[in-house]
């Protein structure tokens, strides 16, 4: 049997551990899934699992042994490892999904070449958190005079956002607080006693891991209304509420496209095929829930880039990472597709090219009740003509600091 | 005005909950000149031994009131925490009797790791709550004085009270007690100690409780603040500026460098963060312990450092 | 019997100020050398160079940066990873920003800011001693962490504050391959470690360990604190600034301020009292104790088939990992140096058991 | 004994006065001693016989006083000017360097003689090389003097007492001073190791020419072998003079010698 | 010597150093209850390393007993830790003082009673005892133990250990550093105290003349090694001792001043 290696980088200790847990549980159920049903049109799925602690030299080290096992795709989880990995991956010819995180500007694939930040970038999310409020309030105008403070990770990851919200506080005349929290974020009275005295009408959270359900105790604890609370989609999940219970009701987050999905389909096949079977990664309950769902698309666009690559160069074949790449490039999840995977209703349809490395642009908001997560908006796309100037403007860049020249339309056709 | 007190207020609380983690360092540091890193550790550990004994109580033996559950939890905690001393003393500190101040730290480096794989292979590494009935939500005080009231959080007032007890007996216990004094005597010179008599087993096992204990109730206050997982072993690293500052030989030092770098950092972060971009109140606590070190480098109440010829 | 001294006589003090006065030694190490320099580029793996062998060297490199400090001068620093970071982002800015700046050049200049901040943040141990010194030296390192964030003119502008370099190249050869980039760290740790060698074993070196060991002693036999102390920081600091631009540029070639946050400190403290304290060897072991160790350790299950969950195995790494540090401890308080050094004692005296 | 030229003042020390809050460890001390002269310090235990070398040394700085050194006034020195104008000194609870071999203790005493600055140190070539083996050269001999050979690569915090004793003066002496403190140097020896002592003291003194303070609790020592005594109780002078004037002083007697002597 | 007052038994102990380094070799010692022993020997000859054989206290320096036995009163302690012995009566003054830096002389004394379980007054009393024996001490006894003078931290280190009213003292070198009469004065307090307390003591002595004034017996250590026993008061009649260690070769006591240039130390042993 022909076999295909795929390498998951984890956290499953340490400070992120609650969060890359459910994360890594639902990529490898959806290994497993695909393997149960008789793999990538007859390849088998072998994956090893290298536990990085959120670190990056962890990663690389990772990084570099399952390379050495023949991995065709990386996905490090965590915008750190991305980096450092951003210029490693070129020399391998691997290509990385960055599905939610990374660096915004390597949507652009014309100097992006192997970078894939599918599903969405924290422009995306920045963006569409910004439409959701301004619909709130009625239209965009109304934003004017406003002020929209920005809790955030004091890092690369959290920092990702401020220019697409400078750039649409400039446009609209909101005023931009920027409160930096220092990892892991533990100790943020300073800031919500800011937040209290600066009084902003909505707050917005980039947080991960402890950062996010202190954010928001300490919200409730000096009386900061939840319900003015946007979170970004790492800062809506289970784990960043769970212990916060009753006092995150009414705090909303961007979905990326997905939210909790225990109706889902693929949701029930897991665990008909696999829990019912004792072969199910993690506890039960946790099947269905963001993070969970998070780790499971972002196999299935892994898995899904190495079906398209076999439509071309041949299926039931090993591809390499060349080929996956190309498969990646070329993804198009039509509904129909989507459907047949199982995940009518939990997300779009995504199609990837060439240039635009991101395939999609489309989330949602959902709201945390008290016990769950519910949607709470209907679907947005993220502004392309204000998003994409800022792509280019930033790939070009960076292409300018590497020496790199963009690549040409024959190259895209490789 | 009222926000500048809102400040100082909860830059007190914050710096109480500092010392009860700072006291943990001194306390092992004055008994036995160990500078104990693993403080971080034992908090962590502590607390995910409660909150999950908590989980697991009521499966367990059908006991079903909050009160009687925690109270239960507590005590197998408190239990483990013993356990945990008498096992570090045996397999570690026995070992390494007069050897220098930096091996020593080391040591419980390596016993952090051993305490941190061992925490979550036992209890999980997800995040649990601890409930012990602390009210979340904010009080507001002279609502007529101040306009929005003077907000004071009531949880973090009952967290600042646990403290000071504890604070307050523990520099009891040290003052004048025979027992004291042998913890000191041990922390200048482990062989003279040991020469006359003084039994460094026993001695070392009673302060790690001790010093289990303080984690416990360290760990409960700030677990049901932030919720039990890993992050809780890193506020040891905020209190680590409090030692120092305090002195690291102070029981009293450990509460007043508590308020003085809660209060400071706060106000540090709103009043002078913004014009610099944030984010600066970990680094104004240390900078802010650096410059005091500079007038008495053995910090506010430490004892002095002692070189002579 | 075959590792002794006898018949060795030193004619000249010259001869018995050597490195490596006993001549098996002098064996061993050319031996070593050559399979450093020729056997490894021939026969290693690309996993091994780039996952090992490259971080090997260069936190090696940072270590023995430390113990000039920690070792030699007695003066704890928590702040190393803050070091190791005006490193790499002084040295960045002068390969970015001065068109056709030599490669080498800016590792050396990163390395001489790092001297410069570190004599700075060494100003206040003229009177902080100790432990109190340590978690002061926190102060430098998480103020750099701010900075580097914070202040985008060293970050070259980059909005979030993480920065990339390629296209290395060192007299027109450039430097991309494992081995290529293996080399040229291990010529960096070779000609380091030999300077650094004949420093602590020249006055300087006696005046640093005069200062550790006794203080009032030292500056009643003359020797000037301020002087000795700062020489310390400004040599440790800045072989730990070129590390921390060899990792920045060889190792990551892209990294944020977390590549040097805290946790980095603590690893090289590791490094230093695992290895040994005030000894050069010592670093050496120390780095690749920390690095393997774990590495290996992860690898121990898959090696012998035990299916383990991931998180099973790393916990048990965890634990493992700490018991084996206290063990080292309980065993050699000195670190594997000197386990290493009482070892050839005992093989000196070998078959005889004193 | 007479081939001994005692010559002009070398080191006075006037008026020093010195207290510890309230501890007054000395009090308007005033003597003087002479080129090559061996100058003993005797006293009960905590006269302040080690604090008055500390002043002498810029250890501790007297509250009153003042000290002229080779002709120099000081009211207040530091360790190094005291060090670079020739006077070193042992110490009478060990301060050695603990983690060093014997040999790069001695060594350390010659950091005051090596002039080559860092960079050349770290290349040790050339002229950097030279000057070690030199100081090395002039450190053997010491070593040879002391007879400590055997002990030369061993750490020193692994030596029993009495020879830590032996390797402090030999640091002491590889400075080699103009004036030697010495701070009880034969405590915890034998007769036989103190007769060595003796001699190597003597043999300072009169080969190197080297002016010697002595604090020593011995009263044969003391009484052999120095030229001059003073005798301070509770931090006041009561006594000074040649060995046999003291030695018939009643006050000394009364504080010290007790009537044994 | 009946067997059955023998209160301490060395016997043919060798001691290690870091694995490595053999200093005891082969030594056997026994003292009488109620007896005063003496340790003679040079710098370096292993009486520090002996006696902190006998208090267990080698772990601390990365040393071990690697053979022979040491009992007390026919019990085998090499098991039993240095708080187990102070339990059972035996205290050691260890070399170079050790006082506690931090803690003032009166609390350094009182850590000494810390085994003592017979009230507070009875503590108080042995405190006013020490303080009659060092009057110096009394005037000290609020100072920190690191800012007092050598001398006084001898008596302080002295002090302590009598604080826990042993039965049997270990003492290290105690005359080092004390003025003239002071060390007499020890000396005199081991006599009483052995004499009306029937302590029994074992002292490692750099002072010969007075150490064999004082003891009843005598053992001479070279090189790890007892190279000579005896009764003291023969011992001081030896030849050999006397002009090692009495420094009166040839009957008379020497000046130091007259020391010969070329005066080689002999040794028993290579
Ligand atoms: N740094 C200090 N702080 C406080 N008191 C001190 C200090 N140094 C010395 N003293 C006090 O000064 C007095 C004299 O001490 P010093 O060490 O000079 O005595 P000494 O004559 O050398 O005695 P000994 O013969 O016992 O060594 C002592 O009582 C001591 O307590
Ligand atoms: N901790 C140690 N490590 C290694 N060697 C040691 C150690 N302590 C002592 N020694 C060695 O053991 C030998 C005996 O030392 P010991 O201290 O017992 O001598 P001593 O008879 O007490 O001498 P002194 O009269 O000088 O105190 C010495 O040669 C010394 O170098
Ligand atoms: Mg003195
Ligand atoms: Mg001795």
């Amino acid at each position: 049997v022909t076999e295909q290696f795929f390498p998951v980088l984890v956290y499953r200790t340490g400070a992120y551990a609650p969060n890359g847990t459910p994360w890594a549980n639902g990529y490898v159920d959806y290994l497993k899934l695909v393997n149960a049903r008789g793999g990538m049109n007859g390849v088998k799925i072998t994956f090893e699992e290298c536990e990085t602690g959120y670190a990056t030299d962890r990663s690389v080290e990772c990084y570099e042994r399952l390379k050495g096992k023949g991995a065709t795709l990386f996905q490090p989880l965590s915008t750190g490892a991305t980096f450092a990995l951003t210029e490693k991956a070129p020399g391998d010819k691997i290509p990385l999904i960055t599905a939610g995180y990374g660096r915004s500007e390597s949507a652009d694939g014309g100097v992006f070449k192997w970078n894939f930040p599918l599903l969405g970038t924290y422009w995306v999310a920045a963006d569409v958190l910004l439409q959701h409020i301004a619909k709130k309030e009625g239209g965009w105008d109304k934003l004017k005079g406003k002020k929209i403070a920005l809790v955030y990770h004091d890092s690369p990851y959290g920092k990702e956002p401020i220019p697409l919200l400078q750039e649409r506080a400039k446009m609209h005349g909101f005023e931009l607080q920027l409160l930096p929290v220092t990892a892991p974020g533990v100790e943020q009275k300073a800031t919500w006693l800011q937040v209290r005295q600066s009084k902003p009408d909505y707050s917005l959270l980039w947080g991960w891991g402890v950062m996010n359900s202190t954010a928001l105790k300490e919200a409730q604890a000096t009386g900061y209304p939840r319900e003015k609370m946007y979170g970004v989609w790492w800062a809506g999940a289970e784990p960043d509420v769970k212990d916060v219970g009753d006092g995150a009701k009414g705090y909303s987050a961007v979905t990326i496209q997905h939210g909790a999905e225990p109706n889902a389909k693929v949701v029930q096949d897991v665990l008909k095929e696999l829990h019912a079977k004792g072969q199910g990664t993690g506890p039960k309950e946790e099947v269905g829930q963001v993070l969970y769902m998070r780790g499971l698309l972002s196999a299935m666009l892994g898995v899904e880039g190495v079906k398209r690559a076999q439509e071309r160069f041949g299926k039931g074949k090993h591809m390499d990472g060349e080929q996956v790449r190309w498969g990646l490039e070329n993804l198009a999840l039509d509904q129909k597709k989507l459907d047949a995977l199982g995940l009518a209703g939990v997300m779009r349809p995504v199609s990837t090219s060439c240039v635009d490395h991101m395939g999609s642009s489309w989330a949602r908001v959902h709201s945390w009740d008290g016990k769950q997560w519910k949607f709470s908006s209907d679907w947005y796309q993220a502004d392309d003509s204000l998003i994409k100037p800022m792509v280019r403007a930033t790939a070009d860049k960076y292409a300018a600091d590497k020496k790199l020249t963009r690549r040409t339309p024959e190259d895209c056709q490789s | 005005m009222g926000a500048f007190l809102e400040i100082l207020f909860g830059g007190l609380m914050t710096g109480m909950l500092y010392s009860l983690i700072a006291l943990g360092f001194v306390l092992i540091y004055k008994a036995s000149g160990v500078f104990n890193f693993a403080q971080g550790a034992m908090v962590l550990f502590a607390a995910l031994a409660m909150a999950r004994f908590a989980e697991w109580i009521p499966g367990l033996t059908g006991l079903s009131h909050p009160v009687a559950v925690n109270a239960l939890a507590f005590g197998l905690a408190f239990l483990l925490m013993i356990g945990l001393a008498w096992g570090i003393e045996r397999l570690v500190l026995r070992h390494l009797v007069n050897q220098e101040g930096i091996t020593l730290l080391m040591a419980t480096l390596g016993v952090t790791y051993f305490l941190e794989g061992l925490g979550q292979s036992l209890f999980g590494s997800d995040i649990y709550k601890i409930d012990v009935g602390m009210p979340k939500d904010p009080i507001f005080l002279f609502e007529k004085t101040f306009e929005g009231g003077l907000l004071v959080n009531k949880e973090d007032l009952y967290a600042a009270l646990i403290a000071a007890v504890m604070v307050a007996l523990l520099a009891l216990f040290f003052q004048k007690t025979a027992t004291g004094r042998a913890l000191r005597a041990v922390a200048d010179d482990h062989q003279a100690a040991q020469s006359i008599g003084i039994p460094l087993s026993t001695i070392w096992v009673i302060v790690w409780s001790v010093a289990g204990f303080v984690a416990l109730v360290a760990g409960v206050i700030w677990g049901s603040k932030l919720g039990v997982q890993f992050s809780l072993s890193l506020v040891a690293l905020k209190a680590l500026p409090v030692v120092i500052l305090g002195g690291l030989t102070s029981v009293p030092g450990a509460i007043i460098g508590g308020l003085v770098i809660g209060v400071g950092e706060k106000l540090s972060e709103v009043y002078i963060g913004p014009h610099l971009g944030g984010g600066i109140e970990i680094w104004f606590a240390y900078v802010l312990a650096l410059l005091f070190l500079l007038f008495r480098p053995q910090g506010m109440f430490g004892e002095k450092i002692i070189d002579r010829v | 019997m075959f590792y002794r001294e006898n018949g060795q006589f030193k004619t000249s003090y010259r001869a018995d100020g050597q490195i490596f006065p006993i001549r098996q030694d002098q064996i061993a190490m050319a031996l070593l050398l050559l399979i450093a320099l020729v056997g490894v580029p021939l026969f290693a793996s690309e996993y091994l160079f780039r996952a090992i062998l490259i971080p090997f060297l260069i936190l090696s490199l940072a270590a023995l940066g430390l113990n000039v400090l920690v070792g030699y001068c007695g003066q704890i620093s928590l702040g190393t990873g803050a070091f190791m970071a005006v490193g790499a982002y002084a040295a960045y800015n002068f390969h970015v920003r001065i068109e056709g700046m030599p490669l080498i050049a800016s590792l050396l200049l990163g390395g001489l800011c790092s001297t410069l901040v570190g004599v700075l943040f060494g100003i206040p141990s003229l009177r902080i001693k100790g432990l109190y010194l340590a978690v002061a030296t926190l102060a430098a390192q998480f103020f750099c962490d701010w900075a580097f964030l914070r202040i985008k003119w060293f970050t070259n502008d980059s909005p979030s504050g993480n920065v990339s370099v390629s296209g290395l190249q060192l007299l027109g050869y450039s430097i991309e391959s494992p081995v290529q980039k293996y080399l040229f760290c291990l010529g960096f740790v070779l000609v380091f470690a030999l300077l650094t060698k004949n420093l602590v074993r020249s006055a300087i070196g006696r005046e640093w360990m005069a200062m550790r060991d006794m203080d009032v002693a030292a500056a009643v036999i003359g020797i000037r604190p301020v002087y000795a102390k700062l020489s310390a920081f400004a040599v440790s600091s800045f072989i730990v600034g070129v590390a921390g631009a060899l990792w920045g540029f060889v190792h990551l070639s892209s990294w944020e301020p977390a590549a040097f946050s805290i946790d980095r400190s603590f690893q090289l403290l590791f490094m230093v009292i695992i290895g040994g304290l005030g000894s050069v060897m010592g670093s050496f072991f120390g780095a690749a104790f920390i690095i393997i160790l774990p590495i290996v350790l992860g690898q121990i299950p898959h090696w012998f088939g035990i299916p383990m969950q991931t998180e099973t195995a790393s916990h048990l790494e965890f634990m493992i990992f700490g018991a084996l540090i206290v063990f080292f401890l309980i065993v050699e308080p000195h670190g594997i140096a000197r386990l290493w050094s009482t070892a050839k004692e005992k093989l000196r005296l070998w078959p005889f058991p004193h | 004994m007479s081939s001994k030229k005692i010559g002009d003042i070398i080191l006075e020390v006037k008026n020093i006065s010195l207290a510890f809050g309230g501890v007054k460890a000395l009090t308007d001390i005033s003597f003087d001693v002479r080129e090559h002269e061996i100058r003993a310090i005797i006293g009960p235990n905590g006269a302040g016989k080690s604090s008055m070398l500390n002043c002498i040394n810029g250890v501790y700085q007297p509250q009153q006083g003042e000290i002229t050194l080779r002709g120099q006034h000081f009211k207040h020195m530091n360790s190094r000017q005291v060090a670079e104008m020739g006077v070193a000194r042992t110490f009478q609870n060990l301060a050695l360097f603990k983690g060093m071999s014997v040999l790069d203790n001695i060594m350390t005493g010659r950091s005051l003689h090596m002039k080559r600055n860092l960079l050349w140190q770290a290349l040790r070539w050339g002229p950097a090389e030279r000057e070690e083996n030199e100081q090395r050269e002039k450190v053997e001999r010491i070593i040879d003097f002391l007879e400590i050979q055997a002990y030369r690569k061993t750490p020193v915090g692994r030596l029993s007492y009495g020879l830590q004793k032996r390797v402090d003066l030999g640091r002491a002496l590889a400075m080699e001073p103009q004036v030697l403190l010495l701070d009880e140097p034969m405590a915890g020896m034998n007769v036989e190791e103190k007769q060595d002592m003796c001699r190597f003291i003597l043999d300072v003194n009169d080969e190197f020419g080297c002016t010697i303070v002595l604090i020593e609790h011995d009263m044969g020592v003391v009484m052999d072998i120095s030229d001059r005594v003073v005798v301070l109780d509770y931090g006041k002078k009561i006594g000074d003079g040649t060995p046999a004037e003291v030695r018939r002083n009643d006050d000394v007697i009364s504080a010290y010698l007790g009537t044994s002597h | 010597m009946s067997n059955s007052d023998i209160l301490l038994n060395v016997n043919g102990i060798e001691v290690i150093y870091n694995h490595v380094i053999l200093v005891l070799k082969g030594v056997s010692l026994q003292v009488r209850e109620g007896s005063v022993v003496a340790l003679l020997g040079g710098n370096g000859a292993g009486k520090t390393t002996t006696l902190r054989a006998v208090s267990n206290l080698l772990a601390g320096e990365r040393g071990a007993v690697t053979k022979g036995s040491i009992e007390l009163r026919g019990e085998r302690i090499d098991k039993l830790s240095t708080a187990d012995l102070v339990g059972r009566g035996v205290i050691q003054v260890m070399e170079g003082r050790h006082c506690f830096a931090h803690l003032s002389i009166e609390e350094n004394l009182l850590t000494g009673a810390y085994t003592r379980r017979d009230g507070k007054a009875a503590v108080a009393a042995t405190l006013e005892k020490v303080y009659n024996y060092f009057p110096r001490l009394r005037d000290r006894r609020a100072t920190q133990a690191a800012y007092t003078s050598g001398g006084e931290q001898q008596m302080c280190a002295i002090g302590r250990a009598l604080m826990a009213k042993p039965k049997m003292v270990l003492l290290d070198e105690p005359s080092m550093g004390l003025a003239p009469q002071i060390a007499l004065e020890v000396f005199e307090i081991v006599k009483d105290l052995n004499q009306r307390e029937g302590v029994t003591f074992l002292l490692a002595e750099q002072n010969t003349h007075m150490a064999l004034r004082y003891a009843d017996y005598g053992y001479i250590l070279e090189n790890g090694r007892v190279v000579m026993d005896g009764a003291a008061s023969l011992l001081s009649e030896n030849e050999d001792v006397k002009e090692f260690y009495l420094g009166m070769g040839g009957g008379d006591r020497k000046s130091f001043k007259d020391v010969k240039s070329y005066k080689r130390r002999k040794r028993w042993l290579a």
